[in-house]
């Protein structure tokens, strides 16, 4: 630590944690920083080469889809009794990843974790894209997609209306309005900005855009007093609502009567994974993006530092969880969750359990513990990988490991997915992937206005201020 | 440079902002309307048939009685649609060389049937029976109005389901006496049209018909029932009068023993 | 509404926000109400400096929330219990457990609908075109590193050249006058 | 659904295209017109293969068959959106009424008649409902002495059969469409040129039709040098076919012993009905049980039904026989010397002790496929006990005395000596099942001119010069016996389909009236029976669906039965030797039904294994060769090879296999053809039964298509296993650990009757106990109790229910990733050591939970519950989230997971239930208790102001049932069978503790157990 101190100017002298931001950064450097990497005529041809990958992978989810539609769910490795499979495996997990954009530009900034303000913005912005990735299997997923329409309550010349017992239909709601609120969120937090590139832009489409875009902000005092407190409570209702939903989603299991899904604890248990994926997901994302457009000054040591310790915390809860389950297995004294449990572990498809085991806790619970290995880079992407893999096994052993062996010996069967599955899966990461490049190229990827006021320039002597109070 | 929008873009904005949420709303408005229009229901449109039968003219005009050619419908749960020979009957001797019969003809002589394009077409998984409810005092009009009005055939209504629900609902207010099933001129009662309606004593394990029975004349000295042969009336002071559909509705709804609406507006009901 | 003639106001430019402040609780004390000041990012100060202190945004999203909250229970209520009463698995028509979900979400739903487009209406955006924009040092320093005061001419103590020497007593970088 | 109103014609020989040029084709349009363009597209032979091409199917017939139909599901989707757009806009439909309207029809409403289904064990008497005189539904006579209603699976699935869009349909002549007159001028002219019929050879299935025969005798007196030699591979060398008929009244046997007899698994055994009804009611009361000994070579119902079960290798059975022969007493019998196990000797001797303590009120069984020894020892065992005249009678023959085999070996010597000018086959198919050692096809060869009738084109059709389409008995006149004589009219619901012929018309072609028809030859032959005025006889005759007094065939005496007699039983073959026993395969018999899609999907009882045959093996044998389940094997038997896959069957015995017939068709259809494997290729006629053979591995797996999995139960104490592997994981888990199953022993049983529902809490729930109140059910609550010791486990329901409820035939593919689409399954349980288990059987299809967890998860509301307790689901409303699926503990749902339904093939929608939804893609279905039927006694009931009296409602899988096993009703009628049943103490609810409160519930089987052989722990009714 000592020696860390004298030879590295990214540690604050005064608390000996990593800076949020790197010294000598000013209003017009930062803004320069930030709005170059879009303003800029020319792309990288990087970005080309990913955005090319990219949107091939995701047309591979467009032929899925359609195929699917033609042909019928049948073309996916679903059966009996495994009726739900890769679909709502996804759906979980993507809805999952999304999380932790919403905690980091809500929660974090109720708590007013200033350190947030450099990674919130794409992390929203990951939120909404794997929202879009999430929102979209529970509507293929149906038999008959083209009435999926029915779980809406509109007037119909049936008479008949949605059926409110269902989670399924919760679903429908939560997600939506989690949809429509992260936009919203992420759109009113980026109006000021808008209003910076309009003004900044050369070319005039640009500022025809950005200028529409950003509704004519021109930062006025009263402006801003309203816009902090629509901001705040903006993130107070989206507090509520990222933890409702997961918890909606973990309802989908928990509700019903099958050995491994009917338990309380998935709440809790789902939204703390939820959360440690999506962190995860933000350092995949993160890691690369501060290298590729020089941000280190921007993203510093520290957010990676700080997101590796949630990891940790949010990763104790999820073994909490998973060692509550075994617990419960045995203290209950019911014979479901003891024949559950056993099969989850010891039945034929007991690898996927330790997989996850292996990357949720194995893995990352030890080595997060080192400052070391969380501020090197290379290490957290990787670890954040291992995680994000091991949390879709997690959904996986929930599903497809509670269904495939329930109640009646008689009804027990397997899951095997077909490529089909396979597909769409892989599609759904380049969809996101296509999106998010849209994201950095076109959008201030990190929030000037909130950066500012992390400057040092904006800091407001108290002397000045006495003198100007007579 | 300066100003990027002219003076009158913030109106143009407001305005915009305006329209969008307008547009949205007529949407709306039109896939509401749309799916109950005649477009999609064929409500009251007349698909070409290959004779242009006239119900108007074989019921009002001659009298014909509906089982005439809708031979089953008391007893089927498919009314039936008459067999060339029904047409032959009486076509054999009159008009029997009109052109517009000659579909008729050549399918009685050539075996083929006359390929009717179906006016009142429900859904392959609705299964709906014309006895019960012929048995129950639903009359033909209620569903497939004043055939005796119609040239050409047409289907009155929607046939949609929340039309069926309407009435599984609240069955009271389409039921009559089944002694006016097929009277197509038949019209809920009022004070200057009353009907009188008695109860037999002996109810369950007869058919509707025969337990109760109603008269749209004061039963008295000469009775004139359309229910039953005059033998089988009851004591006059049985009889109890009705001036309102909704008075009448009810007492069928008890002595017909319909189903209450929690029974009727399930779903197996229609649907197997 | 026509648009209107002359001059909007006089715009002060500071490089500080400490500058700004003192200069606008001068202007306050002064006697001014009816200015306002730019800045590139939200500074409280400054928003207190000029006296403006409660907002109505709050309220906006309690009403917001509470019609979200009832419009959706009670169209279960009415679903479940009238509109098509069916038997699901036993369970009462009355489910209230059950609807608490949606309804909760739908809470959620408005009041963050009307948190958010509550605010731009108070604000008056979209207000795309705006005097100030006429300025020529504003678009590059408003949204960027820059603090403004504007004394607005609807002021009644305004007069042109009075508030000149005003605002220069503050020594801005500069003074501007604003065409509408 | 909207998908129902398409039609596509005609199946087109497939051209390559990728599914690139499709989407290429579709580039430029949008919306409805995209979708129109798609019907248009998916006409074309391109756009079929290369849907075949993407979609994934099987290797397999059927499998074929469905990705064949690819383009259909893709119409399926097509059709589906365009309504979308349109939002269920329907097109136009044509009515087409009738020219002249029949006498008696009434449009929606059916009609049934009376008629039988000619089998070759016995006529099965039946009651066939019509729709618009299509035939839709096949049941069992209710009137008829012998069946009482009851069916079974063959007979179940003669409908489909009957529409079976493969049957051939022309007349041919060399692969050329001929003309019936044609042929029969040819065939008659020929005959009367050799004025004795010299050189006239009849091959034909075996003759049951009292009217055939006599008809032949008419020829035969004609044409005296004119043969006729019946061949049917599943009876050929059995004592049926010998013409010996001993029938067996199990009504009054308290101790019933099966040597090697399958009489309880289907109507392959003579007399299947009758036996099951009288053994089943003896099961029903605990106070009246009888005790059924079982020993067997293969593991069928019978033997697992059985208190005790003896697994001997076929051969050992005869030696065991004349054993047991001598142990009850038999002087003179002379066992062959043999080392029997203590295990064995302990059987026998209890066996012997319990047979004797109940002489008079026993029965010994022998099996169909043993040697004709232990039919003999079988009888003098009977006569021993004096149980013929009481529980044995021995008969005149059902079918006119031959030996088949014999008279087949006759028929090839002649072919052979080129005798055979003319040989005509008769519904018989022997280039497939004729036994491998006398190589017909080359034979065939020599005759001069040959002619085939049979329903397809099979393969002596391809080879015959002529064929001739045959009528199905739905389609024709004819008669026919049953197992107690009785004779039914066969009387036709339905001109022939494609003109088909029956072997009447040969016969009679040679008759002095040639043109005679089948029809009035059969009044011919019971003019002279029928009583009274012929006319009214005859018309009661139909209605009643039998002839008054045929039902008495005097009994004869057997000579051989005097006690003293000995009866060599053949030395069993040296115990480590590997025996290959034959047996009729329990779904498609000798293969005469392997194109019928419900036959060849139906789990077969004990394996579970569907579309396929398999060599059965015991698991020590499968060690013993160092096999895996799904390995190929080569079967040898001196010198012949056929490969086979193996599966395991708790309790077979080792060193032995067993292989079902009527597999390895290569021209059954599409369903058939390709499926399993061909055991006749091993089979010679000196054998037929049982051989010794060898068998060894070969590379590669089979994929054979399972229902049900099995696994040995390895989990150490601390998971509640038994350590050892010997036992089933899942019989475990049922029956000791979850309380699916509850049975007892007598004794049990007599110390605590209410066993089944010890610990039970729910059971009785109650409002204090629940958060939600109980809805009250006023009016009608049908309910379903099910007899656990009386169910088989024959498979009747489920065929029956396919017929009833339009259930959709899915493939091979499918099934082997457990998309059969059965709404009734039988589940099935090994107890104990899986090398001698005892099975039990559960008939397992929607519970109809009060608290029904399916319903309250399904978000647009597809399924809820009925005013009258049912759990309904509702087709067209089901967006299919699958989600009630997951959620319903009994896993009884099935899901449209592709376009199963087959909304393509004419013949088939001829067969459909009008009162059924044909369910399309992507929406859940499942048992609904017969609704229709439900709401067709409903209507009747209403319109007669009265409440739907008790039987009135009768549910398919009820009424198929021969064990009566099923009974239905409402629950609220304190007097209905059903709600006494449900009240008996023994009835219990599958998994009641989750509070689902299901309306059918299960009366527990107690077992009559030989003290003396109380083999084991016998499990105890589970504490749940």
């Amino acid at each position: 630590m000592a020696v860390e101190l004298k030879d590295n100017p990214k540690l604050d002298p005064a608390t000996g944690e990593y800076r949020v931001i790197a010294p000598g950064q000013s209003f017009r450097s930062v803004t320069e920083k930030i709005t170059r990497i879009v303003l800029t005529p020319t792309t990288p041809l990087g970005w080309f080469a990913l955005f090319g990958v990219a949107g091939a992978v995701a047309t591979a989810l467009l032929v899925a889809v359609t195929w699917l539609f033609l042909v019928g769910v049948g073309i996916w490795g679903i059966t009996q009794p495994v009726a739900w499979g890769f679909a709502i495996i996804n759906f979980v997990w993507w809805i999952g990843i999304g999380h932790a954009g919403t905690l980091i530009s809500a929660i974090l900034l109720l708590f007013k974790q200033g350190w947030r303000n450099s990674i919130n913005r794409f992390a929203e912005a990951m939120t909404i894209f794997a929202v879009v990735c999430a929102g979209m299997f529970p509507l293929i997923h149906v038999g008959r997609p083209w009435l999926a329409y029915w779980m809406l309550p509109v007037p119909l010349t049936m008479n008949v209306w949605p059926q409110f017992r269902s989670p399924l239909l919760w679903d429908v709601f939560a997600v939506s309005t989690y949809a429509i609120i992260s936009v919203v969120f992420w759109y009113i937090g980026m109006v000021p900005d808008f209003g910076t590139m309009r003004d900044r832009a050369e070319s005039k489409l640009a500022k025809y855009a950005y200028g529409l875009c950003s509704l004519g902000w021109r930062g006025s005092a009263r402006h801003w007093a309203r816009y902090e407190t629509s901001s705040l409570l903006l993130a107070g209702l989206a507090t509520p609502l990222v933890l409702s939903v997961h918890t909606v989603i973990s309802f989908d299991f928990a509700v019903a009567v099958l050995p491994g899904w009917h338990t309380t604890i998935f709440p809790p248990y789902f939204v703390a994974g939820a959360i440690y994926s999506g962190f995860a997901m933000v350092l995949t994302l993160a890691i690369p993006l501060r290298k590729f457009y020089h941000l280190e000054s921007l993203v510093t040591e520290r957010h990676i530092d700080n997101m590796g310790k949630v990891m940790l915390a949010t990763g104790f809860i999820v073994a909490y969880g998973y060692a509550m389950e075994v617990f419960m297995a045995w203290y209950s004294a019911s014979h479901w969750e003891a024949f559950m449990m056993w099969n989850r572990m010891f039945g034929p498809m007991g690898w996927a359990y330790w997989v996850l085991v292996t990357c949720n806790l194995a893995i990352p619970l030890t080595t997060l513990w080192s400052r070391k290995l969380r501020t090197n880079m290379a290490f957290m992407f990787l670890l954040s990988i291992v995680v994000n893999t091991g949390m879709w096994f997690e959904r996986f052993v929930i599903i497809v490991t509670s269904l495939y062996r329930d109640f009646l010996p008689s009804s027990w069967g397997t899951y095997r997915a077909t490529k089909w599955d396979y597909m769409t899966y892989v599609g759904t990461l380049g969809l996101f992937t296509a999106l998010f490049l849209l994201f950095v190229r076109f959008l201030p990827m990190i929030p000037m206005s909130e950066i500012r006021t992390m400057l040092p320039g904006a800091k407001i002597t108290p002397k000045k201020a006495a003198e100007a109070g007579d | 440079m300066a100003q990027i929008f002219d003076r009158s873009s913030n109106a143009l904005a407001r305005a915009s902002l305006v329209l969008t949420g307008l547009i949205v709303i007529a949407l709306g408005v039109t896939l509401n309307e749309l799916q109950r229009s005649p477009w999609v229901t064929r409500q009251g449109q007349r698909p070409d048939q290959p004779v242009p039968f006239s119900h108007k003219h074989h019921v009002q005009g001659l009298g014909v009685q509906c089982q005439y050619c809708h031979v089953t419908a008391e007893t089927s749960s498919y009314a039936g649609i008459p067999p060339t020979k029904t047409c032959i009957n009486c076509h054999a001797q009159i008009w029997t060389n009109a052109q517009l019969l000659e579909p008729v003809r050549q399918s009685w002589a050539t075996g083929q049937s006359l390929p009717w394009i179906k006016v009142h077409d429900l859904p392959d998984y609705v299964y709906f029976s014309h006895e019960i409810h012929v048995n129950k005092g639903i009359g033909c009009a209620s569903c497939h109005g004043r055939v005796d009005q119609m040239p050409l055939m047409y289907a009155q209504n929607t046939l949609q389901m929340e039309w069926c629900l309407d009435c599984h609902r609240n069955p009271a207010k389409n039921l009559r006496p089944t002694s006016e099933i097929y009277n197509m001129a038949w019209e809920a009662p009022a004070s200057d049209r009353p009907v009188w309606c008695a109860v037999g004593d002996e109810q369950s394990g007869l058919p509707t018909a025969q337990s109760v029975n109603c008269v749209t004349r004061e039963p008295g000295v000469e009775v004139a029932s359309l229910g039953m042969p005059a033998s089988g009336v009851l004591p006059q002071a049985k009889y109890e009068k009705f001036t309102s559909q909704d008075e009448l509705g009810h007492f069928l709804v008890d002595h017909y023993k319909i189903r209450t609406p929690n029974e009727l507006a399930s779903c197996e009901v229609c649907h197997r | 509404m026509a648009p209107r003639e002359g001059t909007y106001g006089l715009l002060a430019e500071f490089d500080t926000p400490g500058d700004l402040i003192r200069a606008a609780q001068q202007a306050r004390l002064d006697g001014w109400r009816r200015m306002d000041c730019y800045t590139p990012y939200p500074v409280e100060e400054v928003a207190e400096a000029i006296g403006f202190h409660r907002n109505k945004v709050p309220l906006v999203t309690l009403i917001g929330g509470l019609m979200g909250l009832a419009a959706m229970f009670l169209l279960e209520v009415w679903i479940s219990v009238w509109a098509y009463p069916l038997n699901i698995g036993g369970r009462p028509t009355y489910s209230w457990p059950a609807f608490i979900v949606p309804a909760y979400e739908w809470t959620i739903l408005f009041a963050g609908l009307s948190a958010a487009f509550g605010m731009l209406a108070l604000n008056g955006l979209p207000a795309l075109y705006h005097p100030l924009f006429n300025a020529p040092n504003f678009c590059d320093g408003a949204t960027t590193d820059k603090f403004f005061l504007c004394l607005e001419a609807l002021d009644p103590k305004f007069d042109l050249v009075e508030a000149k020497k005003y605002l220069q007593s503050f020594q801005p970088v500069s003074v501007v006058e604003v065409e509408y | 659904m909207s998908e129902m109103k398409n039609n596509l014609v005609g199946t087109i020989e497939p051209a390559p295209m990728t599914l690139e040029q499709v989407r290429e084709k579709l580039k430029n349009v949008r919306g409805k017109r995209y979708w129109r363009s798609v019907d248009e597209l998916a006409n074309t032979p391109e756009f079929q293969a290369a849907v075949e091409k993407e979609f994934p199917g099987s290797p397999h017939g059927w499998g074929d068959e469905v990705s064949r139909r690819g383009f259909l599901k893709f119409m399926g989707a097509s059709a589906a959106l365009a309504g979308l757009a349109g939002c269920t806009k329907q097109p136009d439909e044509p009515i087409y009424p009738y020219i002249k309207a029949p006498e008696d029809l009434i449009l929606g409403k059916p009609m049934y008649f009376a008629t039988a289904h000619p089998f070759v064990t016995g006529a099965v008497p039946l009651l066939v409902k019509t729709d618009q005189f299509r035939p839709i539904k096949i049941d069992g006579n209710p009137e008829h002495p012998y069946n009482q209603g009851s069916s079974d699976p063959f007979t179940q699935a003669t409908l489909l059969d009957l529409y079976d869009p493969d049957r051939s349909q022309h007349v041919t002549y060399r692969g050329e469409n001929r003309e019936w007159a044609e042929f029969a001028v040819e065939f008659r002219n020929k005959v009367i040129s050799t004025k004795d019929g010299t050189g006239i050879y009849f091959l034909s299935e075996t003759i049951t039709s009292p009217t055939l025969a006599r008809q032949w005798k008419a020829v035969q007196a004609k044409y005296p040098m004119a043969t006729l030699v019946q061949y049917d591979p599943a009876i050929a060398g059995t004592a049926l076919s010998n013409g010996l008929n001993v029938q067996y009244d199990l009504a009054e046997a308290d101790v019933i012993l099966s040597l090697d007899a399958d009489f309880l698994s289907g109507a392959g055994f003579p007399g299947f009905h009758q036996l099951v009804r009288q053994y089943a009611e003896r099961r029903k009361s605990p106070e009246k049980l009888n005790r059924l000994y079982a020993i067997e070579s293969t593991p069928t119902t019978t033997g697992l039904k059985a208190e005790h079960r003896l697994g001997l290798r076929a051969s050992e059975i005869p030696a065991f026989a004349a054993e047991l022969a001598k142990a009850v007493g038999v002087e003179g019998i002379e066992a062959p010397s043999y080392v029997w196990t203590d295990e064995q000797k302990k059987f026998l001797a209890a066996l012997a002790r319990d047979l004797k303590a109940h002489a008079g009120k026993s029965v010994v069984i022998p099996g169909l496929y043993q040697d004709a020894s232990v039919d003999a020892l079988a009888l003098v065992i009977n006569t021993a006990l004096d149980s013929i005249g009481k529980t044995v009678n021995v008969r005149n023959g059902l079918i006119t005395q031959s030996s088949q085999i014999r008279d087949f070996k006759g028929l090839l010597t002649d072919l052979n000596a080129g005798k055979v000018d003319w040989l005509v086959i008769l519904n018989a198919n022997p280039f497939y099942n004729a036994p491998a050692d006398l190589n017909f096809a080359a034979a065939f060869e020599k005759a001069k001119i040959t002619a085939h009738l049979g329903s397809h084109m099979d393969e002596t059709g391809q080879n015959a010069q002529w064929h001739i389409p045959a009528a199905h008995f739905l389609e024709s006149w004819s008669d026919a016996r049953a197992y107690d004589g009785t004779v039914s009219i066969v009387q036709p619901m339905i001109d022939p389909l494609y003109g088909g012929k029956t072997a009447h018309h040969f016969f009679q072609a040679l008759l002095d009236e040639p043109g005679l028809s089948p029809y009035d030859a059969v009044r011919e032959t019971w003019k002279l029976v029928i009583k009274g005025d012929f006319e009214t006889g005859w018309r009661k005759t139909l209605h009643q669906g039998w002839v008054e007094g045929t039902a008495d065939l005097s009994d004869i005496t057997f000579s051989a039965l005097q006690p003293g007699v000995s009866w060599p039983a053949p030395a069993p073959s040296p115990k480590d030797s590997l025996e290959i026993i034959f047996r009729p395969d329990p779904n498609i018999y000798d293969g005469r039904w392997s194109n019928v899609g419900w036959l060849q999907e139906l789990p077969k009882p004990v394996t579970n294994l569907s579309w396929d045959n398999a060599a059965l093996i015991s698991g020590a044998t499968l060690t013993k060769y160092g096999l895996e389940e799904d390995d190929i094997v080569e079967l040898t038997v001196n010198g012949r090879k056929v490969n086979a896959p193996v599966i395991v069957v708790p309790g077979h015995p080792d060193n032995s296999v067993t292989v079902h017939l009527g597999y390895g068709r290569s021209f059954a259809g599409r369903v058939g053809s390709g499926a399993g494997f061909n055991a006749y290729l091993i089979r010679t006629s000196d054998a037929p039964f049982y051989a010794v053979g060898s068998m060894k591995k070969v590379e590669g797996k089979w994929g054979l298509a399972v229902t049900k999995s099995h696994f040995q139960d390895h989990r150490p104490k601390l998971f509640g296993g038994q350590g050892n592997g010997n036992n089933s994981l899942e019989a475990d888990e049922a029956i000791s650990e979850r309380g699916i199953i509850r049975y007892a022993t007598l004794d049990e049983y007599k110390a605590d009757p209410g066993f089944a529902n010890e610990g039970e809490t729910h059971s009785t729930t109650d409002k204090s106990n629940t958060l939600f109140p109980n809805w009250e059910y006023k009016d009608n609550a049908w309910g379903m109790s099910i007899d656990m010791n009386s169910c088989v486990g024959c498979n009747a329901c489920i065929i029956g229910c396919y017929a009833e409820n339009n259930i959709p035939v899915v493939g091979k593919q499918q099934v082997r990733i457990g998309r059969n689409m059965q709404w009734l399954r039988i589940d099935t349980y090994f107890e104990g050591d899986l090398a001698a288990p005892r099975a039990h059987f559960q008939p397992m299809a929607c519970q109809h939970c009060e608290n029904a967890p399916c319903e309250q998860v399904c978000p647009v509301g597809a399924t809820v519950h009925t005013p009258e307790g049912l759990n309904a689901m509702v087709y067209n409303r089901c967006v299919g989230t699958r989600y009630c699926s997951n959620n319903c503990p009994y896993k009884v749902r099935r899901f449209n997971f592709l376009l199963y339904s087959d909304f393509e093939t004419e013949s088939l929608k001829l067969m459909r239930n009008p009162d059924v939804t044909v369910r399309s893609r992507g929406v859940m279905e499942k048992c609904s208790y017969c609704l229709q039927r439900i709401s067709a006694a409903k209507i009747e009931a209403d319109k007669e102001n009265r409440a739907i009296r008790d039987g009135e409602v009768v549910t398919a899988c009820q009424q198929a049932c021969p064990a009566q096993a099923i009974s239905f009703g409402n629950i609220n009628d304190k007097q209905s069978k059903v709600a006494k049943l449900q009240a008996d103490e023994r009835s219990y609810q599958v998994l009641a503790d989750l509070n689902t409160r299901p309306r059918t519930k299960y009366v527990a089987a107690v077992v009559n157990l030989n003290p003396e052989l109380q083999a084991g722990p016998v499990e105890h009714p589970a504490k749940s």
